[in-house]
């Protein structure tokens, strides 16, 4: 009986084409199928949104038979804030896009100056960055999959357990940049500060250490029959409906698609590794989460690679200015493979200290437009569940 | 134990004119199930715990809790109009009609005044009863509860698999 | 350091008799038309001092201990390790508003967690506490003790209905659905039981376990069927009570707080103590039924109702290990698990049980040993058969992963 | 076997129950107003005003040009110049207000300030009874001296001195030489 109500509300859902009333009349003006659903507004103010989020859910019984997701609560008008300061200005907001990985935002950001401008980067900078950059994938995707658990309703051990080791990350950045989160340590042509002494040999240890932790993570979690009935074969995304809504990162890999930006761009230093890229065949939950777990350990086999070779050198091209900074007129397009997947910075520049137009692609706006159609048809359990393996952030999908 | 007698008496009584008179069904299934608590607290009085327990258990944690399921899973959760005066008529008619038959029945009955006389009904001895002098009438309501329940089984089940 | 325990433990023994003894001459000291009433009032006054104790010290051994399972050093700021710390957590509840929502149904709101609670306390009457310590011997104990936790599922969904928020009823309706199937299973697996032990008053089922193997007690857990019915019994009490994984009724990170989410401040706090007491009551019943109640774990030591408590407590440890370690699970699942899975092995742990039952006439050498096997086997492969067929059709299984280049 | 994922995560919480007691690399709370961390060295959170010296006003070494409040980019600095009696503007802030509910701590004042007068603090028991004014620091509460420089980051402040050095006396060798190039900015 339930899956008929489902499927006629799919129907409708697909005829209206993303019209938001369409579900509402369904709900509440034809009589027979009033008091049927229950339309329940999850957010803002939920535990498992991931912050301020909302979701519009309309439910039979427990399934989900419709899901409008509400973003904006954490607009901070981001671009067009940078387009009125210097390019420089725009790098301490880029840690605040998704505040999880201000490492890698500051790169993507970085790169793409660094195309505009045409300045060549050091090659001691170009290890550091790889390294920072490991680095925070280790301690996103560790974090992430705490969350998720937490949204499983795990009790938070297993985030706690990630947030022990991620802390040990934050050490490890604050030592470099001053900061925690907020690292603001890229620079255009390099890296703000060289590392500090004995920074590389701490870093040395914790990447020797973090495989325990992660096969402590694997026994918590890779063969628990709980987890397993309830991430297997939920959530599912095909590989042909990931490519057309432009899913990347590690979503995408989990529904079988062979795409990383690491391999396909050969931005940075990323060719001068040995590493491989772990893909999913059915695309569900548990890909996504057991994806991560692969992908941090492919990621320490490229911080070992780069912690034995990084070179000695100046870590900033010199010729950059700091202030008056002015690019020649003109646009480009940076891309690196965030922790979370493709981030990109877009600029165009006419001349002058600041950017004529600035845009951000937000992999996690984009990766959530596919969360009605993942979520439709399952229980409201799913729900959270779902939207914690996309692993959003709201500071980048609102901006 | 008169007190009590009497207490678990208002109960029953201030119960079931609850459960007619309230205006919203959950209010009235809820009076209801106090009323069904009551009564087994006089079943208690009278030395009979099994039946005592067992009406708590079904009609209390089942029958209740049934009850309220359905009213809240129907459609038309307020209240509806009030009843008629003659309406109303009718039915205390119809509640005194049928009241004055039990109490004609048990009042005629010997078996009320010679309760005490009773064994006590043990848990064993129903057991007893049921699976001796009983035993037949006993495997029919098994036999037809089993059929009821897979009939539910059958009715719940979905067409095709959904998921 | 063992004579030193052994000790303390005889010690503890006497002073419990000593104890019982005060106690009666005291109350013959009172005329007798006082007695029942004064005994009334010392029992239940001891009784809910007891458990309420006992919840205050579990919430923080709870907080503490899941803080050091999450590598965290839980509350240690308010008195000594501490240990002040359920009474500050009181204060706060009781000073909180007690906020009740504009749409809500008042009087069913208010009467929801008195429902929860007072069944609740009621169930405490009937476990046997010691030798003697029973403070209500009934002939239908487990029957009374069923009937009154099944006004607990009422309790739910009236907090569910009349606070008037679509999560608090998706809660409800969750937890209905939930206690009524767990309680199937949990009856069941109890029924094993009073079958083997031919009584349903607690008290004789605590003394049939009184016997001994050399000085290894002889309780039901150490049979096959007691221990394949204790295992199915933690299951279902788990869920019974709403303990994680089984706590979709509350389901923080889903629908909030369940059908708690509008409650706040004193009635707030009565619910949570209800899922605490409900946890002693299915706990202390599990201890009676399977773990030989007050009975000592070796022969030569005496019993007490400390080993009552002490067992009870082991239980509850094992909720919050348990709570520690696993996720939730879903709805649909959990449904799943009562009838498809614990509903039938139960019924089938009373064939097992009845097996045990009649296969004691073999008194062979290695009869015992050939009796265990096969109840063992009857019982176990059945589960394992049954859990295996369920990961199957499901497709649930472990991974392997493709990796490109 | 069924079962055994849950066995093993349950082994795994008790061995990280067990561990919390004896093994620091799982414990490692801090219980922070009694124990503090160490800050590592480049550790940073509001920006100071470095001076010169033992007045902490006329030693600054700000000289009022401004550059950081225009990079700030959430434009929390406020300056004014000290202007001498004809009104002409004084190399010397007579306001220097940073409102630290507004600054985000990312050094670019630092990075742009060509006489390496402004630096960031580590201080970060910061917390106050009211939002707006409290919040404000002003010129005496930025002004700290150059050896609590020292203090906090003491190889950047050595490589700052150098620096300082050797322009100093770079200075007083093209004395005659009335031009004074503005350094490169550091870092």
């Amino acid at each position: 009986m339930a899956d008929i109500g489902m499927e006629s509300a799919v129907g409708i859902s697909a005829a209206g084409d993303g019209a938001g009333p369409g579900y509402r009349l369904l709900a509440k003006e034809s009589p027979e199928e009033e008091g049927r659903f229950l339309e329940i507004s999850m957010g803002p103010q939920h535990p498992s949104t991931h912050g301020v989020f909302r979701m519009d859910v309309l439910l039979d019984g427990e399934t989900v038979v419709r899901l409008k997701p509400v973003f904006g609560y954490l607009h901070r008008n981001h671009e067009k804030i940078a387009e009125g300061t210097t390019y420089l200005g725009s790098m301490p907001y880029t840690d605040r896009l998704d505040y999880f990985n201000s490492m890698t935002n500051n790169w993507a950001y970085a790169l793409a100056v660094e195309k505009l401008a045409g300045i060549s980067v050091p090659e001691r900078a170009e290890y550091i960055r790889v390294i920072t950059a490991e680095m925070t994938r280790l301690q996103n995707h560790a974090t992430l999959m705490g969350f998720l658990l937490q949204d499983l309703g795990a009790m938070g051990t297993p985030l706690m357990y990630a947030f022990r080791e991620r802390e040990k990350i934050l050490d490890l950045f604050e030592a470099v940049s001053g900061s925690r989160m907020m690292c603001n340590y890229m620079r255009f042509g390099g890296c703000r500060v060289d590392l500090p002494s004995g920074w590389l040999e701490e870093t040395v240890r914790l990447v020797d250490e973090f495989p325990g932790f992660l096969d402590e993570f694997e026994a918590l979690l890779a063969e628990n029959e709980i987890l397993m009935a309830r991430l297997q074969g939920v959530g599912v995304l095909s590989a042909a409906l990931a490519v057309n809504a432009g899913v990347t990162g590690p979503m995408l890999r989990a529904s079988g698609v062979n795409y990383d930006i690491r391999k396909v761009d050969h931005y940075g230093i990323y060719d001068r590794f040995k590493f491989r890229v772990p893909l999913g065949a059915h695309g569900d939950c548990y890909d996504r989460l057991m994806l991560r777990l692969l992908e941090m350990r492919e990621s320490i086999k490229i911080l070992k690679q780069a912690l034995k070779q990084i070179p000695s050198g100046p870590v900033i091209d010199p010729k950059v200015k700091i202030r008056n900074f002015k690019p020649k007129p003109g646009e480009a397009y940076g891309r690196i493979e965030g922790p979370k997947w493709e981030l990109g910075f877009y600029l165009m520049s006419d001349g002058s200290a600041s950017p004529y137009r600035y845009r951000v692609r937000p992999p996690s706006l984009i990766n959530l437009t596919v969360l009605e159609d993942l979520c439709i048809g399952q229980k409201v359990a799913d729900v959270v569940v779902i939207l914690g393996s996309v692993d959003i952030v709201l500071g980048e999908v609102d901006r | 134990m008169q007190i009590t007698f009497y207490i678990f008496g208002l109960l029953v009584i201030v119960g079931a004119a609850g459960a007619v008179s309230l205006r919203k069904p959950i209010h009235c299934a809820l009076s209801l199930a106090v009323s069904l608590a009551a009564v087994a607290g006089h079943f208690l009085l009278l030395g009979a715990e099994f039946a005592g327990f067992a009406q708590i258990l079904v009609y209390v944690g089942a029958v209740a809790i049934l009850m309220v399921f359905v009213i809240l899973l129907t459609r038309e959760n307020t209240p509806g109009e009030g009843l008629g005066v003659g309406r109303w008529m009718i039915g205390a008619g119809v509640a005194a009609g049928v009241f004055g038959v039990i109490a004609a029945c048990a009042l005629a009955s010997k078996a009320v005044w010679v309760a005490s006389a009773q064994p006590e009904a043990t848990a064993r001895g129903i057991g007893e009863q049921l699976m001796g002098a009983y035993v037949l009438p006993m495997e029919a309501l098994g036999l037809l509860l089993t059929v009821a329940g897979i009939g539910a089984v059958v009715v719940a089940m979905p067409d095709k698999k959904v998921l | 350091m063992i004579n030193t325990g052994l000790a303390a433990i005889f010690l503890w023994a006497g002073l419990e008799q000593g104890l019982g003894k005060l106690l009666d001459h005291g109350l013959s000291l009172l005329p007798p038309a006082w007695r029942t009433w004064a005994t009334i009032v010392v029992l239940v006054g001891v009784m809910l001092g007891v458990f309420a104790s006992l919840f205050a010290l579990s919430t923080l051994l709870e907080r503490k201990g899941l803080g050091r399972m999450q590598n965290r050093l839980g509350p240690n700021r308010v008195g000594p390790y501490g240990l002040l710390q359920p009474v500050a957590d009181g204060i706060k509840m009781l000073t909180k508003e007690d906020i009740v929502p504009r749409g809500a149904d008042g009087v069913v709101h208010f009467l929801a967690p008195l429902v929860l609670f007072a069944p609740l306390t009621l169930s405490f009457a009937v476990l046997p506490y010691g030798r003697h310590w029973v403070p209500l011997n009934l002939d239908a104990g487990l029957l009374f003790f069923f009937a009154a936790g099944s006004a607990s599922e009422l309790a739910a969904f009236m907090a569910g209905w009349s606070s008037r928020n679509k999560y608090s009823m998706l809660g409800g309706m969750r937890a209905i659905a939930q206690m009524i199937s767990f309680e199937m299973p949990l009856v069941v697996a109890s029924l094993s039981v009073v079958m083997i032990s031919g009584t349903m008053s607690l008290a004789a089922i605590v003394e049939r376990q009184e016997a001994w193997l050399w000085i290894f007690p002889k309780w039901n857990v150490f049979t096959p069927w007691g221990l394949a019915g204790f295992g199915l019994f933690i299951v279902a009490a788990m869920a019974e009570t709403n303990r994680s994984p089984f706590d979709l009724p509350e389901g923080e990170s889903e629908i909030i707080g369940g059908f708690m989410t509008e409650y706040s401040g004193f009635k707030y706090a009565v619910f949570f103590m209800g899922e605490y007491f409900g946890m002693f009551a299915v706990s202390g019943l599990a201890v009676t039924l399977f773990l030989g109640g007050w009975n000592a774990p070796l022969s030569f030591l005496p019993a007490s109702f400390l080993w009552f408590f002490a067992k009870l407590m082991a239980l509850v440890l094992v909720f919050i290990w348990v709570r520690g370690t696993l996720p939730r699970v879903r709805v649909d699942q959990l449904m799943n698990l009562a009838w498809k899975y614990l509903f039938p092995m139960t019924l089938l742990n009373l064939f097992v049980a009845a097996l045990w039952h009649y296969t004691a006439v073999w008194r062979a050498p290695g009869g015992l040993a050939l009796r265990w096997v096969l109840c063992f086997a009857a019982i176990a492969v059945p589960c394992a058969v049954l859990a295996r067929a369920m990961m199957r059709s499901h497709k649930w299984a472990p991974r392997v992963y493709r990796f490109g280049d | 076997m069924f079962g055994k994922g849950i066995i093993k995560g349950f082994i795994e919480t008790a061995r990280n129950f067990a561990g919390s007691y004896h093994d620091p690399a799982r414990m490692v709370t801090l219980q922070y107003p009694e124990e503090k961390r160490a800050l590592p060295e480049n550790s940073r959170n509001f920006p100071f005003l470095v001076f010169d010296g033992n007045d902490p006003i006329k030693g600054l070494r700000c000289v009022s040009c401004k550059i950081c409040e225009k990079e700030c980019p959430p434009q929390c600095i406020y300056i004014v110049n000290e202007r001498d009696e004809r009104g002409k503007p004084l190399k010397h802030p007579k306001i220097f207000d940073i409102d630290i509910s507004v600054c985000m701590s990312c050094q670019i004042c630092v990075e742009v300030c060509p006489f390496d007068s402004i630096k960031m603090d580590q201080a970060y028991e910061l917390s106050a009874t009211e939002r707006f004014k409290k919040l404000i620091l002003h010129k005496q509460d930025l002004a700290k001296s150059n050896d609590y420089y020292h203090r906090i980051h003491p190889t950047e402040a050595d490589a700052v001195d150098a620096i300082l050095e050797a322009e100093r006396k770079q200075h007083e060798a093209k004395k005659s030489a009335a031009s004074s190039e503005t350094p490169p900015a550091k870092q």
